[in-house]
C-alpha cells in the first residue's frame, strides 16, 4: 500500500508566525513520553552519528525523501520533493524537484520573517557534511561520490575554511526549487542517501548564527521542534506550528494490523502528538519499571527484560495483555556477526587465524562451528533475536529468508577437523599449532557487563574444541582503532542499516574496505570483484545471485560467522495508536497519535 | 546557717573501691577507708601514685565511672547527715558544683577548650543562681538579681577575687590564650562560684611551675579563710600540705596510714612510712651520703643517723673533659607573608665540665634546660658555638666521625615511659648499643654483659626477658641508666630524670647514680626544676631562665648568697612547710600572674 | 585573613601544577585516540587525520601542554569532543542537580548520624550501643550496588511511592519527589559508617578531662554531652564532612546513574564512555579546584569553630 | 655464669610479648572472637578454592539454565517460561560457481559418522540455584570469595605497603622529602576516587585479577600514607627515639627497627580497613567494567551479572553474593574494631 502525502503549501506563506505557547492548556495536550538508553550527543545533522541523536533529528528536519510508513519492505517516497528524483539512464545524474512553500520553524536568526525551504538549503546541507571542520561522521555518504565536492574539500583543508559559495559541478541549483546532483559514478542506490534522516535541509543562517552551538539549535522544516533541552537527561519536542499541512492518508490493505492502523489514523492532520517528552535512563531496570508506573508510554529497549512480559514463543504475556499493553514485535535490520582477522600478520606479529592456506581456513572454519549461537539467542539474547544466515538482514533489499549458511554449529566435527590438520591437544587439554607452538586466540570487547556474557559463551564455546582463549578488554573507542588497523584477532561486532539495500552490508566485506569498515580485513580476489559487479546494478533478480555467491565466497574463507538478527520488542501503552516499527525511520511518534478515551488515568508528567 | 563544728561535714566510713579489669578481674584501688571532715578544715591526702587518694575523691564527687567501678555495699560516704552513696544520681549531680565543687591537676585539659572562659563560668553561676531562686521562692525573687547583667558582674568579680588581673578580658578569652596558673585561677573561680561547703582540689600546683605553685597554694589558703570552706587537698608531696592542712592522712595502695593533725605528724610522725615519705627527699639543708629510702622504714632499719656530709668538689680542679662555649640554638618562625623571626631556644651559653664532677641545671618549664641536653647530645642542632669534648671539636665533625664520639655521652631522658621502646624486651634494648657500637661481640657475649648490667642497676637477670611495660617507672629509669652505661660514657646527662616518680623511688634512683659515680667516675649534667634534688646531686649549678643562664655558682654559695633576682625568687617559691609564709604571702597572690 | 587566604592559595600552586601534570600525562599522553570513535561507522585515514588535526592531539606534546596551560588559566576547558557543548556551561549544568542531592543528603546523613552517634555514646557499654553498633556493621557491609538495586525496586516498584527515576527541569518543588529516593539511598549507605565513625570521635572526648569538669560543675548528663563534647565534636566531623563533600560529587555516579539525574557522577562517566577527554580533563581538574578550595574553606571554618586555631 | 649463659641462649629467640598480650585481651572479646572464627572459616575457604580442593569446576554447567534453588537454603518456584532450544538440521542453501576448499575433507570427516558428544544430565534444580548457563551459584560464591578475599587482601597489602614506605619517609625526615611526598599525597587526593580509578584503569590498559589489584593498591594509599607520616612525625621525637639516636642508630634502624614496631597496631588496622574497603571498592570496579576476566568470578561480577536476573525473578545468586559478602565484611569489620581495641596502646 501507498501513502499519499497531501499538502496546501500557497495558505503558509499569507500564515503570520505563530507565537510559541500552544494555545490549548496543557492538560489537553497529547504528550508521548519515550526513553533513550543512551545519552544523545547533539542536534547537528552533519555532527552527530550516534541513533538517538538521529531519532531528534529525523523528527525537526526533513530529507528531500522518505519511506512509506507502513509498506515492506522499505519503500521509498517523496518527501519534501514532488516527486522521485529523475535518475538520468546511466545512473549519474539526479533530478529533483521541492514543494513550494515550505518554510523554516521560527528562530531569531530569521528576524521574525518566514523563510522558505530553497533548493540552496539542500546544496549547503550536503557541503557540510564534508566540511572537515564538521568532522562528519557520516561524510562518506558524499565523499568521492559527486563531481567537485573533493577538490573542494582538499583545498578547505588547506587553507582551513570550507568555502561553501563556490560552484560544485556535482550539486547544482538551476532554479530555486530545482537540485540537481551530479555523481561520479554509477549509484541507482543514491535516492537512499537522499531520504537519509540527517540529511535534512538546515538553514545556512541558523548555522552561522549558532557557530559551535549548532548541536543545541536545530530549525528545521520539519514536523517539531526542540521545545526543552537538558542535555544528556531530557529532551522535549512540541509541534513545529509552521509544519506544512500534512494528513495521514493510506490506501486500505488487507492486512489486519495494518487495516487497524489505517482506521484510527487515516485522515489525521499530521503531527497528531502535540509533545514528545524523552528521557534518557541508562539503566534497563529503571526504565522497565518506570514503564510499568505509566512513567513512560512507549519503551523499545528491554531486551534483557523481555522474559519478564513474553512468553516463550514471543507473545505478550496475559497480565500485560489484560491491562491493554501493546506489542509490536519485529526483526531488526541489523546483523550481529563475529569477525575472523584473515590478515596474514596482525601489527608486525603472525596472526594465528590469519590468511588462506586450509589448516588457517580449517582453524576459523572450527571456531565458527564450535561457537554456540543457539546459546547466544536462548541465553544472552533471551530469545529475543533470530538466527542470521544471510549478511543482509530481514526488511533491507536483497534479503533471501530461505537462505541456509553452510557454516553450522557442530563441536564434534570442528573437533575432527582439527585433529585432522594436526592442531594436537597437549597435556592440559588446549591445542597447539601443528608446528607444535602454542596456539592463543585473541578476542576483544569491551568492558560492560553485556559483553561479558559472550566472553563467557566465547570461552564455553572455544573450551570445547580445545582452543585456548585471552579476553582482550578494552574501551569502544580503542577497539574502533584497533579494528580499523586491522589488529584485533576476533571480535563481536553488528551493524544496523543505515538505508535499506543490501550494499550498505555487502561493502562490509569489500577488500578495498579495509581500514574502514571492513573489520575481518577480508581480502578476497573473486569477492570484491563480484561486489564490484554488484555495484553497477540495481536492487534486482541479477544482484541477489551476486550477493549469493559472495555470501558463499565470504564463509568459504571463512572471514564471519553470522550470528543473529535482535527482535525490536515495542511495548506501548493501551491508548498509543499508530504505531508500527519502520526498518529505517526512527520517527514512528510522526505518525501516531494518542487516543485519550483510552487512557485510564493521566500519566504523571 | 552554719553547722555545729563539731558535727563533720564529711564524714567517709569503711570505703572500698573495686575497678573492674574484665569479667573475672577486679582491682582494689581503696580499701576499707574512714575519715571524716569538720566545717572549715582542711584535710590533706597524701601518697605516692596508685595510693587512691584521687578515687577517694572522685568517690565523694560521685565521679566514678559505675561501668568501671564499683563501692562495695557496706562503705559509707555521708554529707552533712545525708547517705550520699544512697542518693540518686539527680540528687549527686544537684550537690555537685553547688554545694561540693572540685579542681584538678592540669588546668588546661580540664578547660573545655572551644568554649570561653565566660561561658565556662556563667554555666556554674547560672546554676547556682537559679537554684538559689528555687530554694527562696516565692520570698526574694527580685527579677534583678539574675539578670544577665548582675551575673556578669558576678562572674568579674570572682575573676578579680581569684587575682586575675584584666577580668573583662580573660571572660572573652580561651582556656588556651591564658597560662597555666591563670587557668588554675579560673578552675578556683568556678570552683568557689557557687560558694560551696566543701571545696576537692586534687594536685592542683602539680602541673605548675613553682613560683606558680607558691602562688596557687596561697590564694587557695585565703579563699579558705574568707569562703569559711572545708577543703580536701590531695597531693603527693608532703611539704606543700604543711603549708595548707590542719590535718593530714597518708595513704598507700588504698590503705590509711597515718591520720594526724599536721604539726603532730611533722614533728612525730607515727608511721614507718611517713617517716620513710619525710626523710628520703633531699633536703636543701643537708647532704648525706646516702637518702635513706622507704623499705629502710618499712623493715624496721631505721637507718643510722645520717653520716657525715658528702664533701662538695670544686669544679676548677683539674683538666675540664667537656668544655662547651657560645652553644646557642634558635628556631625559624615564619609569621606572615615571607617574614620569618628567629627564636633563640637558647642564648649563648658556655661552661665546663670536669671528670667525675656533677653540673646541676634548674630553671622552670621553658627556661631551655632540655634544648641544652639535646643540642649536647647532638640530637638537635647547635645553630652556633662550640662542643669540646677532651680537646677535641665535636662540631663540624662529618657524621661518621661524630658517630664515634657518640657513646662518650649519653642521656637520661624525664620519661622513663617514653624513653625505652615499648616493643623491644629488656634484653634488647640493653643489648642494641653494644651491637652497633662493639661490632665483634657475638649475642652470647651480649646477654652477658646486658645481664651484668641489669645486676649493676639494682635489677633482677629475670627482667632481660621482659618488656618495658612490665616495669614500674623506677625500674624503667634503670633501665634507661643501664643503657646508657652499656657504652660506658664518661659523661651522663640526666634531663629531670627523677622528676616523675614517686619520692621513694626517686631517693632510691638518686642513690644509685650517687654510687655509679663514685664507681665509674662519670661526670653528670644533671637537669631538674627540683632546687632540692639539684642541691642535692651537684658540685656546681647553673640557673637557667628563658634560654639563658642567669648565674652559675657553687652549689653551696649558689643556695646560701643567690645573687640573680631570678635566683631568689626561686628560692623563695621553695615549698618550706611553713604556714606563717603563706598567709603572708596570700597579699601578693592577689597580684597574681599578670 | 585576607593574607592568610592570598597566601595559601598561593600555596595551591605547586598542588595545581602536579594535577595539571598527572591529568595532561593520563589523557594526552597515555589516553586513547578519541578519532576512531568520533569517526563513525565507516571512516578513512584522511578523516580520521582531519579528526586529529580538528581536535589537535597532533600535535607534539609541549605545544599540547602549552594549550593545555593556557585553557587552564583562562577558564576555558574548550568543548566537548562528543557534544560540541562549551565544557565549562557543561560541568556548571550538571552542578545544581548533584547538589540538589548531594546537600539534603549529606546534612541528613551528619544530623542523623550525629544523633545516633551521641546517643549510643551515652549509652555506651549498654545493649542500645551494642544493637545499634552491630545494626551499622551490618549496614555497612552491604554494597551501595545492592542497596540501589533493592530500594528501587521496592519502594519505586512494590510500593509505587516515589518515581523510578527523572529529574524536574523546572526546579524548585517539583523536583522534590525526584530526589526523595536518591537522598535516601544515599543517606542509608553513609548512615553506617558515619554513625560508627561520629561515636568514636564521641568515645574520644567522652575520654576527656573538662568533660569531668562539666560533670563536677553539677551539670546535666544531656549538657555535658549535648553541649560540651558535641561542640568539640564538632571539629573532627567537619574535617570528616568537608574531606568526602568534592569526592562525593563525582562520587555519586552510581546513585546518579540508576537514578537517571543528571549530575555530574553520570556525566564523568557518560564521558568516560564516548573517551571525550575535554570533559574529563575538565571536571577532574574543576573537582581537584573544588577539593582544594573547600580545604582552605575548612581551615577558615576551624577557626570559628575550634578557638585554639589559628591562621598563620 | 651458668644462668647468663642460659639467658644468652634465650636472648636470640626474644618472645613477642606485647603481641601476645593483645592476643590475650583479644581473647576476652567474645565478640571479636566470633568474627575472627568468621574470617578464619572464610580464610580456609579461600585457601581450599585456591588449592583447588572445592569450587574447582564451578565453572561446570551442572544445572539447567536458571535452574531454582532447592529449598536447602532459599527456596523459589520453578520458573515457567523455560526457552525452547531446538539445534536446527541444516539444509544448506546450494550455491553455483563457488568453490569451498574444505568440502573434501569434511565430507569425509562427516562419513566417518562423527557421533555428536552427548549432552550431560543437567540438574532441574541446585542448593543455590544456577545462574544464565546452568552453572551451581554455591560453587561461584566459593570460588568468588577466593577471588574477592584474595582482591582485598593482596591490594590493602599493597596500598599499605606504599602508603607505610612514603609516609614513614614523610614524616620521618620532614623537609623536603616530606614536601615533594606530599606534594605527590596532595595531587592524588585532589583528584576525585572515581577519576583516578578511570585514569588508572586506563594507563594499565589490561584486565584482570592484576589490575583490579593495582587500581586498588595505587588509589587507596593515601588514607596510610597520611596515617603514617603523623605516626612517624609524633615518633620521630619520641624519647626511646632519641636514645636510639644516641646510642648511634641509624635512621633506617630508627625507621623500622625502632618506630615500625610502634606503629605497627595502626598498619594492621589500616590493612584489615582497606581490605574491607577494598572488597567493597571491587563491586563498583566491576560495574565499571574494570572488574576480573572472564575465566573467574568474584562477588563484584556475580552482583553485576543478578543486576537484571533481579527483575526477572531469579534472584538466588544476588542472595548469595550478597549475603557472602554481608557476612565476611560484618565479620572484618567487628574483628578489626576488636583489633584495634586489643592494640590500643592506651589500654596498657
Amino acid at each position: 500500500m501507498v501513502m499519499v502525502w497531501a499538502l496546501s503549501g500557497l495558505e503558509l506563506k499569507a500564515q503570520p508566525p505563530v507565537p510559541s505557547s500552544a494555545p490549548t492548556a496543557p492538560s489537553a495536550l497529547k504528550v508521548l513520553h519515550l526513553t533513550f538508553q543512551a545519552a544523545e550527543t547533539g542536534f547537528d545533522p552533519a555532527k552527530v552519528s550516534d541513533y538517538y541523536s538521529a531519532v531528534v533529528i529525523s523528527g525537526i528536519f526533513d530529507p528531500l525523501l522518505t519511506y512509506d510508513y507502513l509498506a515492506r519492505p522499505a519503500h521509498l517516497i517523496p518527501n519534501v520533493s514532488e516527486a522521485l528524483p529523475t535518475i538520468s539512464a546511466d545512473g549519474k545524474t539526479y533530478t529533483l524537484k521541492i514543494k513550494q512553500g515550505i518554510v523554516f520553524g521560527q528562530d531569531p536568526a530569521f528576524a521574525g520573517r518566514a523563510r522558505p525551504l530553497r533548493a540552496q538549503d539542500y546544496l549547503y546541507s550536503i557541503k557540510r557534511f564534508v566540511d572537515p571542520k564538521n568532522r562528519s561522521p557520516y561524510a562518506f555518504l558524499f565523499l568521492g561520490k559527486i563531481v567537485g565536492l573533493d577538490a573542494l574539500v582538499s583545498k578547505a583543508q588547506k587553507t582551513g575554511q570550507f568555502d561553501y559559495d563556490a560552484a560544485v559541478e556535482g550539486l547544482q541549483a538551476p532554479d530555486p526549487f530545482t537540485l540537481s546532483i551530479k555523481l561520479t559514478e554509477t549509484d541507482f542506490n543514491f535516492s537512499h542517501v537522499l531520504a537519509f534522516p540527517l540529511v535534512g535541509a538546515v538553514a545556512r543562517e541558523v548555522i552561522e548564527r549558532y557557530g559551535a552551538d549548532s548541536s543545541a539549535h536545530p530549525v528545521g522544516t520539519g514536523p517539531y521542534r526542540l521545545r526543552q533541552y537538558l542535555r544528556s537527561s531530557k529532551i522535549s519536542l512540541e509541534k513545529n506550528p509552521l509544519f506544512r499541512t500534512l494528513r495521514w492518508e493510506a490506501l486500505p490493505s488487507t492486512d489486519i494490523p495494518d487495516e487497524a492502523i489505517r482506521k484510527s489514523m487515516q485522515g489525521k492532520l499530521l503531527p497528531a502528538i502535540d509533545r514528545i517528552e524523552i528521557s534518557i535512563m541508562d539503566e534497563a531496570q529503571s526504565r522497565w519499571l518506570a514503564f510499568l508506573r505509566a512513567e513512560t508510554d512507549m519503551e523499545y529497549q528491554l531486551e534483557e527484560l523481555a522474559p519478564k512480559f513474553l512468553t516463550p514463543t514471543g507473545e505478550l504475556k496475559s497480565p500485560f495483555r489484560e491491562q491493554g499493553i501493546q506489542l509490536d514485535r519485529s526483526v531488526d535490520p541489523e546483523i550481529s556477526y563475529l569477525f575472523f582477522n584473515t590478515a596474514e600478520t596482525i601489527g608486525n606479529q603472525p596472526n594465528p587465524i590469519g590468511g588462506f592456506t586450509l589448516p588457517k581456513i580449517a582453524l576459523r572454519r572450527a571456531i565458527a562451528m564450535a561457537y554456540d549461537v543457539q546459546d547466544q539467542i536462548a541465553v544472552i539474547r533471551k530469545g529475543q533475536s533470530v538466527r542470521a544466515f544471510y549478511p543482509i538482514p530481514p526488511g533491507v533489499a536483497g534479503h533471501q529468508s530461505q537462505y541456509r549458511s553452510s557454516l553450522s554449529y557442530n563441536p564434534a566435527l570442528a573437533n575432527a577437523l582439527l585433529d585432522h590438520f594436526g592442531y594436537r591437544r597437549g597435556a592440559d587439554g588446549y591445542r597447539s599449532h601443528p608446528d607444535g607452538s602454542a596456539l592463543i586466540l585473541e578476542y576483544a570487547s569491551t568492558p560492560v557487563e553485556r559483553d561479558r556474557q559472550f566472553d563467557e559463551l566465547m570461552k564455553r564455546s572455544m573450551d570445547r574444541i580445545g582452543l585456548r582463549l585471552s579476553i582482550r578488554k578494552q574501551r569502544f573507542s580503542e577497539l574502533l582503532k584497533l579494528s580499523s588497523q586491522c589488529r584485533l584477532m576476533m571480535k563481536q561486532a553488528a551493524w544496523i542499516a543505515d538505508y535499506p539495500d543490501g550494499d550498505n552490508f555487502m561493502q562490509l566485506l569489500y577488500g578495498p574496505h579495509t581500514g574502514q569498515s571492513n573489520a575481518a580485513c577480508y581480502r578476497s580476489a573473486s569477492f570484491d570483484r563480484l561486489y564490484e559487479q554488484s555495484r553497477r546494478l540495481p536492487d534486482g533478480a541479477q544482484r541477489d545471485l551476486l550477493y549469493l555467491q559472495m555470501t558463499r565466497q565470504m564463509e568459504a574463507d571463512t572471514a564471519w560467522l553470522l550470528t543473529d538478527s535482535r527482535y525490536r520488542n515495542v511495548l506501548l501503552q493501551p491508548y498509543v495508536v499508530g504505531f508500527k516499527k519502520h526498518p529505517v525511520l526512527t520517527n514512528e511518534w510522526i505518525h501516531m497519535d494518542i487516543d485519550r478515551t483510552r487512557m485510564k488515568k493521566a500519566p504523571a508528567s | 546557717m552554719t553547722m555545729p563544728a563539731k558535727i563533720p561535714l564529711l564524714t567517709v566510713r569503711h570505703l572500698s573501691i573495686d575497678f573492674t579489669l574484665d569479667a573475672q578481674q577486679t582491682h582494689r584501688a581503696v580499701e576499707g577507708l574512714s575519715f571524716s571532715l569538720g566545717v572549715n578544715r582542711t584535710l590533706a591526702l597524701v601518697g605516692e601514685s596508685g595510693s587512691g587518694k584521687s578515687v577517694t575523691a572522685l568517690a565523694i564527687m560521685g565521679l566514678l565511672e559505675s561501668s568501671t567501678c564499683r563501692i562495695s555495699p557496706d562503705s559509707s560516704i555521708c554529707y552533712r547527715g545525708q547517705e550520699l552513696l544512697k542518693c540518686s544520681a539527680t540528687q549527686r549531680q544537684w550537690l555537685r558544683g553547688e554545694e561540693m565543687t572540685m579542681i584538678f591537676q592540669e588546668p588546661m585539659n580540664a578547660l573545655n577548650p572551644v568554649f570561653t572562659i565566660e561561658f565556662q563560668l556563667m554555666e556554674v553561676i547560672k546554676k547556682h543562681a537559679r537554684l538559689k531562686r528555687l530554694a527562696n521562692t516565692p520570698q526574694s525573687s527580685s527579677p534583678s538579681f539574675d539578670s544577665n547583667d548582675s551575673l556578669h558582674q558576678k562572674a568579674l568579680a570572682l575573676l578579680s577575687e581569684v587575682g586575675l588581673d584584666q577580668p573583662e578580658r580573660r571572660l572573652r578569652a580561651y582556656p588556651h590564650q591564658l597560662s597555666g596558673g591563670q587557668q588554675q585561677r579560673v578552675m578556683i573561680a568556678m570552683a568557689i562560684a557557687s560558694e560551696p561547703r566543701l571545696l576537692i582540689a586534687d594536685e592542683p600546683t602539680t602541673a605548675l611551675d613553682v613560683s606558680v605553685q607558691k602562688q596557687i597554694l596561697q590564694l587557695l589558703a585565703q579563699l579558705r579563710e574568707r569562703r569559711q570552706m572545708s577543703m580536701l587537698f590531695i597531693s603527693h608531696d608532703l611539704n606543700v600540705v604543711r603549708e595548707l592542712a590542719d590535718e593530714v592522712m597518708v595513704m598507700r595502695q588504698g590503705r590509711r596510714v597515718e591520720h594526724a593533725s599536721v604539726e603532730a605528724l611533722f614533728s612525730a610522725p607515727q608511721a614507718p612510712y611517713t617517716q620513710a615519705l619525710l626523710s628520703c627527699r633531699p633536703s636543701v639543708d643537708h647532704r648525706p651520703w646516702r637518702l635513706p629510702v622507704v623499705e629502710d622504714f618499712l623493715e624496721g632499719r631505721t637507718p643510722s643517723k645520717p653520716c657525715t656530709d658528702r664533701p662538695l668538689q670544686s669544679q676548677r680542679q683539674g683538666e675540664p673533659l667537656l668544655v662547651v662555649s657560645h652553644l646557642s640554638k634558635s628556631y625559624d618562625v615564619s609569621d606572615g607573608w615571607f617574614r620569618r623571626h628567629s627564636f633563640q631556644a637558647l642564648k649563648p651559653t658556655s661552661f665546663e665540665l670536669a671528670r667525675g664532677k656533677t653540673l646541676g641545671v634548674v630553671g622552670e618549664s621553658g627556661s631551655g634546660k632540655t634544648t641544652l641536653a639535646l643540642t649536647l647530645m647532638r640530637l638537635l642542632a647547635a645553630s652556633s658555638g662550640s662542643i669540646t669534648l677532651e680537646g677535641q671539636q665535636l662540631m663540624g665533625l662529618n657524621a661518621r666521625a661524630a658517630q664515634r664520639f657518640r657513646p662518650r655521652m649519653q642521656m637520661v631522658f624525664q620519661n622513663p615511659f617514653a624513653s625505652l621502646n615499648p616493643r623491644h624486651t629488656t634484653g634488647q634494648i640493653l643489648m642494641e648499643p653494644l651491637q652497633l657500637q662493639n661490632g665483634p661481640m657475638n649475642a652470647a657475649a651480649r646477654a652477658r654483659v646486658a645481664i651484668e648490667l641489669l645486676d649493676k642497676v639494682g635489677l633482677a637477670s629475670t627482667a632481660f626477658f621482659k618488656y618495658p611495660h612490665e616495669f614500674s617507672g623506677g625500674q624503667r629509669q634503670r633501665i634507661a641508666i643501664a643503657r646508657c652505661l652499656s657504652l660506658r660514657p664518661d659523661i651522663l646527662i640526666c634531663d629531670e630524670a627523677v622528676s616523675a616518680l614517686d619520692l621513694s623511688v626517686q631517693a632510691q634512683l638518686l642513690n644509685l647514680l650517687q654510687d655509679l659515680q663514685d664507681e665509674w667516675g662519670m661526670s653528670y649534667i644533671f637537669i631538674s626544676h627540683d632546687l632540692a634534688v639539684v642541691k642535692y646531686m651537684s658540685d656546681e649549678v647553673m640557673v637557667m631562665h628563658e634560654g639563658a643562664v642567669v648565674e652559675k655558682a657553687a652549689t653551696d654559695q649558689l643556695f646560701a648568697h643567690p645573687v640573680h633576682p631570678y635566683t631568689h625568687q626561686l628560692l623563695d617559691a621553695m615549698p618550706q612547710g611553713n604556714r606563717q609564709a603563706i598567709r603572708h604571702g596570700a597579699e601578693q597572690s592577689l597580684l597574681g600572674d599578670r | 585573613m585576607l593574607s592568610y587566604v592570598l597566601r595559601r592559595i598561593l600555596q595551591f600552586i605547586p598542588t595545581v601544577i602536579g594535577i595539571m601534570l598527572l591529568v595532561f600525562f593520563l589523557f594526552n599522553w597515555v589516553g586513547g585516540d578519541p578519532a576512531y570513535l568520533l569517526a563513525g561507522k565507516i571512516s578513512n585515514p584522511e578523516q580520521i587525520e582531519n579528526i586529529r588535526r580538528q581536535l589537535g592531539v597532533d600535535q607534539p606534546y609541549y605545544v599540547q601542554w602549552g594549550i593545555f596551560v593556557r585553557q587552564v588559566f583562562t577558564g576555558d576547558m574548550g568543548v566537548s569532543w562528543a557534544t560540541g557543548e562549551k565544557v565549562s556551561y557543561l560541568v556548571w549544568s550538571r552542578l545544581g542537580p548533584s547538589l540538589t542531592i548531594l546537600v539534603p543528603m549529606l546534612v541528613l546523613s551528619t544530623g542523623i548520624a550525629l544523633g545516633l552517634g551521641l546517643l549510643v555514646a551515652y549509652f555506651r557499654g549498654l545493649a542500645t550501643d551494642r544493637w545499634i553498633m552491630v545494626a551499622c556493621t551490618v549496614g555497612q557491609s552491604i554494597s551501595i550496588l545492592v542497596y540501589i538495586i533493592v530500594l528501587q525496586y521496592v519502594f519505586s516498584y512494590e510500593l509505587a511511592w516515589f518515581p523510578v527515576q527523572g529529574w524536574a527541569q523546572e526546579g524548585g518543588l517539583l523536583l522534590i519527589p525526584f530526589c526523595i529516593l536518591p537522598v535516601m539511598v544515599g543517606v542509608v549507605v553513609s548512615l553506617a559508617p558515619d554513625t560508627r565513625l561520629y561515636r568514636a570521635f564521641f568515645m574520644d572526648e567522652i575520654q576527656r578531662d573538662y568533660v569531668r569538669t562539666a560533670r563536677a560543675k553539677g551539670l546535666t548528663e544531656w549538657r555535658v554531652m549535648g553541649v560540651h563534647v558535641m561542640r568539640n565534636v564538632f571539629i573532627p566531623v567537619l574535617t570528616h564532612v568537608m574531606i568526602q563533600l568534592p569526592g562525593l560529587l563525582a562520587g555519586s555516579f552510581l546513585i546518579e546513574r540508576f537514578f537517571s539525574i543528571p549530575g555530574i557522577g553520570r556525566e564523568v562517566l557518560l564521558a568516560v564512555e564516548r573517551s571525550d577527554f575535554p570533559v574529563i580533563k575538565a571536571v577532574t581538574l574543576y573537582v581537584a579546584v573544588a577539593t582544594i578550595l573547600v580545604n582552605l574553606l575548612t581551615d577558615i571554618l576551624y577557626r570559628w569553630i575550634d578557638p585554639r586555631v589559628q591562621l598563620k | 655464669m651458668r644462668q647468663s649463659e642460659r639467658v644468652a641462649v634465650f636472648a636470640v629467640l626474644a618472645p613477642q610479648g606485647l603481641w601476645s598480650l593483645a592476643w590475650s585481651r583479644l581473647c576476652r572479646d567474645t565478640l571479636g572472637l566470633i568474627a575472627l572464627g568468621v574470617v578464619v572459616m572464610y580464610l580456609a575457604v579461600v585457601l581450599a578454592a585456591a588449592a583447588g580442593w572445592i569450587a574447582k569446576d564451578w565453572s561446570h554447567e551442572a544445572g539447567v539454565n536458571y535452574a531454582p534453588p532447592n529449598g536447602w537454603i532459599f527456596s523459589a518456584s520453578p520458573s515457567e517460561d523455560r526457552l525452547p532450544v531446538a539445534r536446527e538440521s541444516i539444509q544448506v542453501t546450494p550455491v553455483a560457481g563457488v568453490v569451498d576448499p574444505l568440502a573434501p575433507v569434511i565430507e569425509t570427516l562427516r562419513e566417518s559418522r562423527l557421533a555428536l558428544a552427548q549432552e550431560p544430565q543437567r540438574l532441574a534444580t541446585l542448593p543455590l540455584g544456577a545462574d544464565k548457563w546452568g552453572r551451581d551459584v554455591a560453587l561461584k560464591t566459593l570460588k568468588g570469595t577466593q577471588t574477592s578475599f584474595i582482591v582485598g587482601l593482596l591490594a590493602a597489602f599493597l596500598s599499605v605497603l606504599l602508603g607505610s614506605l612514603l609516609g614513614a619517609y614523610a614524616g620521618y625526615f620532614g623537609g623536603i622529602v616530606d614536601d615533594v611526598l606530599n606534594w605527590i599525597y596532595s595531587t592524588f587526593t585532589a583528584i576525585p576516587y572515581l577519576l583516578l580509578v578511570l585514569a588508572i584503569a586506563a594507563v594499565l590498559n589490561q584486565k584482570g585479577i592484576s589490575t583490579v589489584i593495582l587500581i586498588l593498591g595505587l588509589t587507596g594509599w593515601t588514607g596510610v600514607f597520611r596515617l603514617m607520616r603523623a605516626e612517624y612525625m609524633k615518633h620521630r621525637n619520641r624519647e626511646y627515639v632519641l636514645a636510639a639516636e644516641s646510642i648511634g642508630a641509624s635512621h633506617a634502624r630508627r625507621m623500622f627497627y625502632h618506630i615500625l614496631p610502634n606503629v605497627s597496631h595502626v598498619l594492621l588496622v589500616q590493612l584489615s580497613l582497606n581490605v574491607v574497603s577494598f572488597m567493597k571498592s571491587e563491586v563498583i570496579l566491576s560495574f565499571l567494567g574494570f572488574g576480573v576476566g572472564v575465566d573467574t568470578v568474584s562477588w563484584g561480577s556475580m552482583l553485576n551479572e543478578a543486576q537484571t536476573e533481579l527483575l526477572l525473578g531469579k534472584w538466588w545468586q544476588l542472595a548469595s553474593a550478597t549475603l557472602a559478602m554481608a557476612l565476611l565484611v560484618t565479620a572484618f569489620s567487628v574483628f578489626t574494631d576488636a583489633l584495634r581495641d586489643a592494640l590500643d596502646p592506651k589500654l596498657k
